[in-house]
């Protein structure tokens, strides 16, 4: 976890995270095959999270969710993975190193982002515990609204320009 | 010209004044004033020249619709053609006319106007045409240097910034109907936005006196306790200095924020803010634009419209001139009268082109009660003066003329609506023929347009008016408003749009176009070339394509057209509203998205290992890859690519092909699924082997190669391009979402899930067996393009015996985080076995040598598996993949199309240059007959000579015979064609 | 030639108030049938009625336009001209084109202010290079006047270009000296004027409803003045062109999309060349009236409505302010949008068709301009002589089901 | 910018979206037994109307989901959005706002300002 920026009542961090892509159409032992190795269940309803203390499970469409480990302690994730791709019909992929993540946070957050992305914010458009994926800074990003805070996920390699350019939005 | 000041405007502030320079010499100006309100304040009011005619040019206008004080702030990087009007002043500023050479008062560019009666419309196109070659050397040149107004600015890095806004309502302008409808939405549950591009709410309030009372109470009052209402509701946010620019689709409005009115913008802070505005109800409430009369030199420095000059003396507390003539066609004149009486400065003339009957009252009274002299249906044929008005010649209702001495004349031809927004956003305009303007009609989208935005110019009506249109709001009812007037209840007027010159001569003009010079006389004339269509006009004159876009004159020029064809107005239309609604700034649409942030820079996760050890980096996409490695600082580019070609063939050699795509595809169907996108088949593949495989697109041409390595029939990861990652993958999808959906298959890229190194060279397999000891490299257990999954440290990696060198080779896949450990454990290990890193230029070079090609360089889009030699990739006994059903067309099956060969040099001194084109005839004389160009060549330190791999006109029937080749230095040599591969022929290097 | 222009002829008519300039066309009501009808009053349609009247003696013809004359994409492009294209075919569309209009202004006796200032295509990457570098010797061999310019050397042609201290630094160009600019209107106003005067009828607010067709063959076209009887009828419509040709029961594979472009503020004279680059896919060439003109690229879906989204012009600006940093301080005056009719191939189509009498000219995609006398020259051939010119055999409609494309998209832009 | 609905993510801005041309237009089952003309009408020849026009929209920078769209390319409204595995909406259901083929929707600003 490293401190990106902290000025005008906004917070801005960068993390190291471990996430699993479920690809599946929904089926009850797959729910359950997950709900053995992380105790949480896959959401029915589009864009929705749910979360188990350091746990988040959001489904991104009709045949894809997202489990991310919001303290990186999860162990054996690879062993989990083989196991969970046995099933012909699904494919699990570990996305920990593939992605960045950053966490903002403070009241400011939305007027921050809103100089950097078209998306929309409103609590009618973006509720607690959804996600969306979007474009922030013209890079392709998930969003994850964990109710006081913004959990921005971006692909790795471009990691350093969203770092820079979260920074840039909370200095100018 | 006696301007005075008028000490009861709260806008500015007396007690502060700031110096400013306009072309070299200092006036004084006090805080609050434009750059123009001050120069009226030092009595200056000559500030530019015109166009084409480099007529003198006035402070025409009091806001954003002026024509012609268009200033250069050299203080500000020399920013051309800004509006003197709404630019504010600070201390030290300064700014410089435009458009004239040596200076201001003597601009030889006025010979122009001698020779005026030469330029009228569509004279450039009757001209300049013999003898020939002048246009380009003598007459474009002389023209180019007098067109344009300002010179261009200094070179300036943007700090601007953009903002998102998504809200319910957006209110556009923040005058006296905005903060009617505002009000009713104080404590509603809509989000609402009100945007003003005036740095004080209020508009007519502020910038006249029309309205001494609303509900009783004094409207400054009012106006102060309306804000304070407003500034204690939560869900209105108000911007000001903000000017809408455009309205896009669906509700989707442009603005631009002014962060730095009247200080000097400073180095790192931004001062200019583009908001980009979604709002699911669009309210406008931008106003009106008071237009012009044209009679005879209606463009003199002094002639001024009517609102303007009573927002000069309400708002910016200047009158500048104590005893102007007014002249006007309607009734919205008498508050500037009043107003003038009140500050007892008396109007040394009122000429009302109406009837003595049709005059209001209030202004009858006025006039009498100050015996201002009165010429009632009566207009004004013309002025004159040097480089400023001296004289006005009136002729009253029977013809004769009286002449007026004055400095200053006050004009006005009507107010028109503001409709440039409203037909922006697709709606429809109608002919008021009460009002004698357009005004907006059947909106398109969610718009909804109030006050005299909307036509609206009965006070009486107002308050209804706004609470019908909201009424499916149902918001609070404004009901009735009581208003205590100056002018009268509605809005009369009477057409006037041209006055007749009382003499005729060539050089006397009346303008509707002051910016661009054009003249009444360059309407008729164009209607009588032909150009009778509004739209044919405005292009053959130029009317309306200056800056101001013709906001004060292109209803006239319409008026006159009318006139002339004998048609309704409505029948001659309008020209199109095109956005901006004014002059946008290139920085604020750049925003932070330019410069350092342009493009992100992609690297890959042991960049700065790269770096740190000589890396040259190439732009490969958005990717810096390096390109080859520096081993001493001044190794040239071409001694190092030999230097890591050589030494690869002889030691070994490890590239970073990280960024090349890498997609897993897996579900029950994924062995169909990749049968029919790739042109190979996979349902003989062993797992854990791999194979080459080559995609197409529906139209047969190759579209992008990689390695495909099969898991299980259920499961493969395929390889792409660098520059193919993105297509390869939305293509898949594509067919697999909208072609396939009863395919279980699924699609994931993971080409940041994995570095990706590939080691090649003899001694490549003895550094991998140090690096990896309990893995077992040798031939028979690691046979060519097959793979398996290890352990390094405690991560999981793959190996997959690959290369495109033609050494042996492999590649490993390890995660991020362990990638900067094993590639220094490869170095570690491969140190004393002559392990380099090498460059995508070597990599290029070394796999040509063994005739491979590179998708993108070796095909454009139009080359086939059969014209790559690549038949033995095409499954045969499949039925179906995507392009295989175009091979078969008549121009793909013959087979004399281009085809891969390679060429080397005859002499081998000659060195074959990449683009150049393979020709039969010996002597070179362009135009010559091609067969086809060399896609890529390398001069070869293994083969030492220059070679190069072409697709050329039935190549394959040409092999083991000899052409000739151009070169860039005009000249032609000799060449060999041979079967495209030339080293290891038989690939025993490969797999040994 | 009726109507001579000259500073004589301006000096007579000023003594006189400009009072007898005569009408350069005189929009009659159509006649009940012509000889051959061409739908479509731009550039090219006009071109080709000069054309088939001069060339080809066909005066009893007539071109209709369903707004007012030049008023579609010949109102709208950025004015470039040049002729370094890839093909050995394109070449020689583009060039013939080309050296007419270097005598085009003399022809028509009206000034179409062909400047020659050159034409320039900056490459940002390796793969620019090869791609341009390739471009070039095909150019030369097919005797077009292209060559490579280093870096120092554009810096000299264009000195406010910042080269180097840019996300893609600029690592060369390809320029062509004879390429430039043109003043678009005076193109189609020039043709229609020397056309009317041949005896054409060119008749406005005449739109095209639906080609009619006995047994195979044209009989004439219904339009909202009425129904115009003709056994040839030449389709040069841009976007609108494949709605016509459906009416006739051809498909055409065509896409109509929205090309937006923009002017700044008129300033004195920055740049005298024109600059192209695809790579960040912006071009810029300044008018003689001191207007920068900026195109953009096309919108990507398929629209009639004149215009576009503003994203793309932003991503066109926010490459200028970083190519020319003196452009930091400008403004931009108006933005606007024509409708491009795009070819899979990126070449035009300028064809006969399995009905006898119905010819097309369209495809121009994003590149049409350049080739109005060019275009209008060879499709009043292939119309008056009912066979394809030479020069447009290649561009016909049947390449697609043969696979003969001439495949303009550039070195299909694939990095490596 | 248009506002697309996404089917899976609601209403988003236009530029998190791609445009796939010409919807219902299925590949030729087994390909090497139809003629030239008919391969090259699927591979090129998309229908390019003025009005009703039945599209394919990927949201790529959202779900990265296809769906199918009924969009008015006189206007550019987008009267309808529906998965690519629902039926195709009859075109009866859908009316052009012009009378002829390449006739002007009566809608402000470029073709047809004011009302006459």
């Amino acid at each position: 976890m490293k401190e990106l920026i902290s000025s005008n009542s906004v917070d801005v961090k960068s993390l190291n995270l471990i996430q699993i892509i479920l690809r599946s159409k929904f089926s009850d032992n797959i729910n359950q095959e997950i709900n053995s190795i992380f105790k949480i269940d896959l959401p029915k309803e589009n864009l929705k999270i749910n979360i188990r203390e350091n746990i988040i499970c959001s489904k991104s469409s009709f045949d894809q969710w997202n489990i991310i480990d919001l303290l990186g302690m999860s162990k054996n994730i690879d062993t989990n993975i083989d196991k969970l791709n046995r099933n012909k019909e699904v494919l699990v992929t570990n996305f920990s190193e593939g992605q960045s993540y950053f966490e903002i946070s403070g009241e400011n957050k939305v007027k921050i982002l809103n100089k950097i992305t078209h998306f929309d914010f409103r609590k009618k458009m973006f509720p607690n515990f959804t996600s969306a994926q979007t474009l922030i800074a013209r890079v392709d990003c998930s969003i994850y609204n964990l109710e006081n805070k913004f959990l921005i996920t971006c692909n790795r390699s471009f990691g350093n320009y969203i770092e820079e350019r979260l920074i840039d939005a909370v200095k100018y | 010209m006696q301007s005075k000041d008028n000490k009861n405007s709260s806008f500015i502030l007396f007690h502060q004044s700031i110096n400013f320079f306009f072309d070299g010499v200092k006036y004084k100006g006090f805080k609050g004033d434009t750059i123009a309100s001050a120069l009226i304040r030092n009595n200056i009011n000559f500030v530019g020249r015109s166009f084409k005619y480099h007529r003198p040019r006035g402070i025409y206008t009091c806001g954003i619709e002026e024509p012609n004080a268009l200033v250069q702030i050299i203080s500000e990087y020399g920013e051309p053609n800004t509006r003197a009007t709404i630019k504010e002043i600070y201390e030290g500023m300064e700014v410089e006319s435009q458009n004239r050479w040596p200076s201001l008062d003597y601009d030889f560019g006025s010979i122009n106007s001698l020779l005026s009666p030469l330029f009228t419309a569509g004279f450039y196109n009757k001209t300049f045409m013999r003898p020939r070659g002048f246009w380009k050397k003598v007459y474009e040149p002389i023209i180019r240097k007098a067109a344009g107004l300002g010179k261009p600015p200094q070179p300036y890095r943007t700090k601007s910034t953009h903002f998102h806004h998504h809200v319910d309502v957006a209110i556009v302008g923040g005058g006296l109907s905005a903060l009617l409808a505002l009000k009713s939405f104080i404590g509603s549950e809509y989000q609402v936005l009100l945007i003003e591009k005036d740095s004080n709410l209020g508009g007519i309030l502020n910038n006249s006196n029309k309205i001494s009372k609303i509900f009783g109470k004094e409207s400054s009052l009012w106006l102060k306790e309306t804000l304070e209402e407003i500034s204690t509701s939560s869900n209105i946010k108000i911007l000001t200095n903000t000017l809408v620019t455009n309205y896009n689709y669906i509700n989707h409005l442009i603005a631009i924020e002014d962060l730095v009115v009247g200080t000097k913008p400073l180095e790192n802070i931004p001062d200019q803010v583009l908001h980009k505005i979604r709002a699911d109800q669009v309210i406008l409430a931008n106003g009106h634009i008071e237009r012009l009369i044209s009679f005879r030199n209606n463009d003199l420095p002094g002639v001024m419209l009517a609102s303007s000059f009573e927002k000069y003396i309400e708002r910016y507390g200047v009158i500048p001139d104590v005893n102007p003539v007014i002249f006007s066609n309607n009734s919205s004149t008498l508050s500037l009268l009043k107003t003038l009486v009140d500050l007892s400065c008396k109007p040394q003339a009122y000429i009302d082109s109406r009837p003595g009957n049709k005059l209001e009252k209030d202004l009858l009274n006025v006039i009498h009660e100050n015996n201002i002299p009165l010429f009632t249906n009566a207009k004004i044929e013309g002025c004159q003066g040097k480089k400023k008005i001296e004289e006005v010649s009136v002729r009253d209702s029977k013809g004769n003329i009286t002449k007026i001495k004055t400095n200053k004349l006050c004009i006005s031809g009507g107010l028109n609506p503001d409709v440039h927004l409203f037909t922006q956003s697709k709606g429809v305009l109608i002919w008021d023929d009460q009002y004698l303007t357009f005004k907006p009609d059947t909106p398109f989208q969610n718009t909804i347009v109030i006050g005299s935005a909307g036509g609206i110019f009965n006070y009486g009506d107002l308050g209804k008016d706004i609470d019908k249109k909201l009424k499916f709001l149902n918001l609070k009812q404004l009901g009735k408003i009581e208003f205590d007037l100056i002018e009268s209840n509605d809005f009369f007027i009477e057409k006037l749009w041209e006055v007749k010159h009382e003499k005729k001569s060539p050089w006397s003009k009346s303008f509707i176009d002051l910016q661009n010079d054009v003249t009444t006389n360059d309407l008729r004339q164009g209607i009588k070339e032909g150009f009778d269509r509004i739209e044919h006009l405005k292009r053959f004159t130029t009317n309306s394509m200056g800056t101001d876009q013709g906001k004060i004159s292109s209803i006239n020029a319409l008026g006159i057209v009318s006139e002339i064809l004998k048609k309704k107005i409505s029948e001659v239309g309008t020209t199109i509203y095109r956005p901006p609604y004014a002059p946008l700034s290139f920085s604020s649409i750049a925003g932070r998205n330019t410069y350092e942030f342009y493009d992100p820079e992609r690297k890959t996760p042991i960049h700065e290992w790269h770096k740190k050890n000589g890396a040259v980096f190439e732009d490969v996409g958005q990717w810096k890859r390096p390109w080859y490695f520096e081993s001493k600082p001044d190794e040239s580019f071409e001694e190092a690519v030999q230097r890591e070609s050589l030494h690869v063939r002889k030691y070994a050699g490890v590239l970073d092909g990280s960024t090349l795509g890498k997609i897993e595809i897996k579900g029950r169907d994924a062995l169909e699924f990749m049968n029919l996108i790739y042109t190979n088949s996979f349902s003989k593949m062993k797992p854990m082997t791999a194979r080459y495989a080559l995609m197409l697109k529906e139209d047969g041409m190759v579209m992008d190669d990689g390695i495909v390595s099969k898991i299980s029939n259920e499961h493969f990861i395929a390889t792409t391009t660098t520059g193919g990652a993105a297509n390869v993958l939305s293509h898949m999808e594509e067919f697999a979402q909208t072609e396939w959906p009863h395919l279980n298959v699924y699609l994931n890229s993971v080409t940041e899930q994995f570095c990706t190194f590939n080691i090649s060279g003899p001694n490549s397999r003895s550094i991998l067996k140090k690096v990896f000891k309990d893995i077992n490299f040798d031939n028979q257990n690691f046979p060519f393009m097959t793979f398996g999954n290890y352990k390094y440290i405690d991560s999981k990696i793959n190996i997959l015996r690959a290369s495109f060198t033609g050494e042996i080779g492999y590649e490993i896949y390890v995660s991020p985080s362990m990638a900067l450990a094993l590639w220094e454990d490869l170095f570690r290990f491969g140190e004393d076995h002559g392990l380099i890193a090498y460059g995508t230029e070597t990599m290029h070079l070394l796999r040509a040598e063994k005739g491979y090609i590179i998708v993108g360089q070796d095909t454009d889009g139009s080359v086939t598996p059969y014209d790559l030699g690549l038949e033995w990739m095409i499954g045969k006994n499949k039925e179906d993949f995507i392009g295989k059903r175009s091979l078969s067309r008549p121009d793909t099956i013959r087979n004399d199309r281009k085809q891969l060969v390679g060429v080397i040099p005859t002499d081998k001194k000659n060195i074959i240059e990449e683009g150049q084109h393979i020709i039969l005839s010996r002597n070179y004389k362009p135009p010559i007959k091609m067969l086809g160009h060399v896609t890529s060549s390398y001069m070869s330190p293994n083969l030492n000579h220059s070679f190069g791999m072409a697709v050329i006109q039935d190549g394959k029937k040409l092999i083991n015979s000899k052409a000739y080749i151009s070169s860039s230095k005009g000249e032609s040599f000799e060449v060999e064609i041979i079967k495209p591969i030339f080293f290891d022929k038989n690939n025993e290097r490969l797999m040994s | 030639m009726k109507r001579k222009y000259s500073i004589f002829s301006i000096l007579k008519n000023a003594i006189s108030g400009h009072e007898n300039w005569q009408k350069m066309w005189r929009s009659p009501e159509p006649k009940k049938s012509y000889d051959a009808v061409i739908i479509g009053g731009g550039g090219h349609g006009l071109g080709t009625a000069y054309y088939l009247a001069k060339e080809h003696g066909l005066t009893n013809i007539a071109v209709i336009e369903k707004g007012w004359l030049g008023g579609g994409n010949t109102g709208r492009n950025t004015t470039i001209i040049r002729s370094n294209y890839l093909w050995d075919e394109s070449a020689g569309l583009y060039e013939h084109s080309l050296k007419l209009w270097e005598t085009l202004t003399q022809e028509l006796n009206y000034n179409v202010m062909f400047s020659q200032r050159g034409v320039m295509n900056l490459a940002h990457n390796e793969h620019d290079i090869k791609e341009i570098k390739r471009r070039v010797s095909a150019n030369t061999l097919n005797g077009i006047d292209s060559k490579w310019v280093s870096k120092e050397e554009i810096q000299k042609i264009v000195p406010i270009m910042n080269t180097d201290n840019l996300r893609y630094p600029v690592l060369g160009a390809s320029f062509q000296p004879r390429g430039g600019v043109a003043r678009h209107d005076t193109v189609a106003w020039g043709f229609a004027m020397r056309a009317d005067e041949m005896g054409v009828d060119i008749i406005q607010n005449c739109e095209a409803h639906k080609i009619l067709i006995e047994n195979g063959k044209t009989i004439g076209v219904e339009t909202s003045k009425g129904i115009i009887k003709s056994k040839k009828i030449g389709i040069v419509a841009s976007g609108h062109t494949s709605i016509l040709a459906e009416t006739a029961g051809i498909r055409l594979p065509l896409q109509s999309k929205p090309l937006q472009a923009l002017v700044s503020e008129p300033i004195k004279p920055v740049i005298n060349t024109v600059v192209m680059s695809n790579a960040i896919h912006a071009y810029v060439s300044q008018s003689d009236k001191g207007e920068l003109v900026i195109g953009a690229g096309t919108d990507g879906y398929n629209s009639f409505t004149q215009r576009g989204g503003f994203d793309v012009i932003e991503d066109t600006i926010r490459a200028m302010v970083e190519l020319y940093p003196c452009f930091g301080k400008m403004k931009m005056l108006r933005q606007w949008g024509g409708i491009v009719d795009i070819c899979p191939d990126a070449s035009p189509i300028i064809s006969k068709c399995d009905i006898e009498g119905l010819y097309f000219n369209c495809g121009w995609g994003t590149g049409g301009f350049k080739a109005t006398p060019g275009s209008a020259n060879v499709f009043a051939h292939t119309v008056a002589k009912d066979e394809p010119h030479a020069i447009n055999a290649a561009f016909n409609l049947d390449r697609f089901v043969t696979g003969k494309l001439v495949d303009e998209h550039g070195a299909a832009a694939v990095a490596h | 910018m248009l506002i697309i609905n996404c089917p899976y993510c609601g209403p988003r801005d236009q530029c998190e979206f791609t445009n796939g041309g010409e919807a219902h237009v299925t590949r030729p089952k087994n390909p090497e037994n139809i003629s030239d003309q008919m391969w090259a009408e699927y591979v090129f020849f998309r229908s390019n109307p003025k009005g009703i026009y039945y599209e394919r929209w990927v949201h790529s920078h959202g779900c990265k989901k296809w769906f199918n769209s009924v969009r008015d390319t006189s206007t550019d409204e987008i009267i309808k959005v529906y998965k690519i595995i629902d039926k195709k909406p009859l075109p009866k259901e859908f009316k052009n706002k012009i009378k002829t083929p390449s006739g002007e929707p009566k809608v402000g600003s470029g073709n047809f300002t004011v009302k006459k």
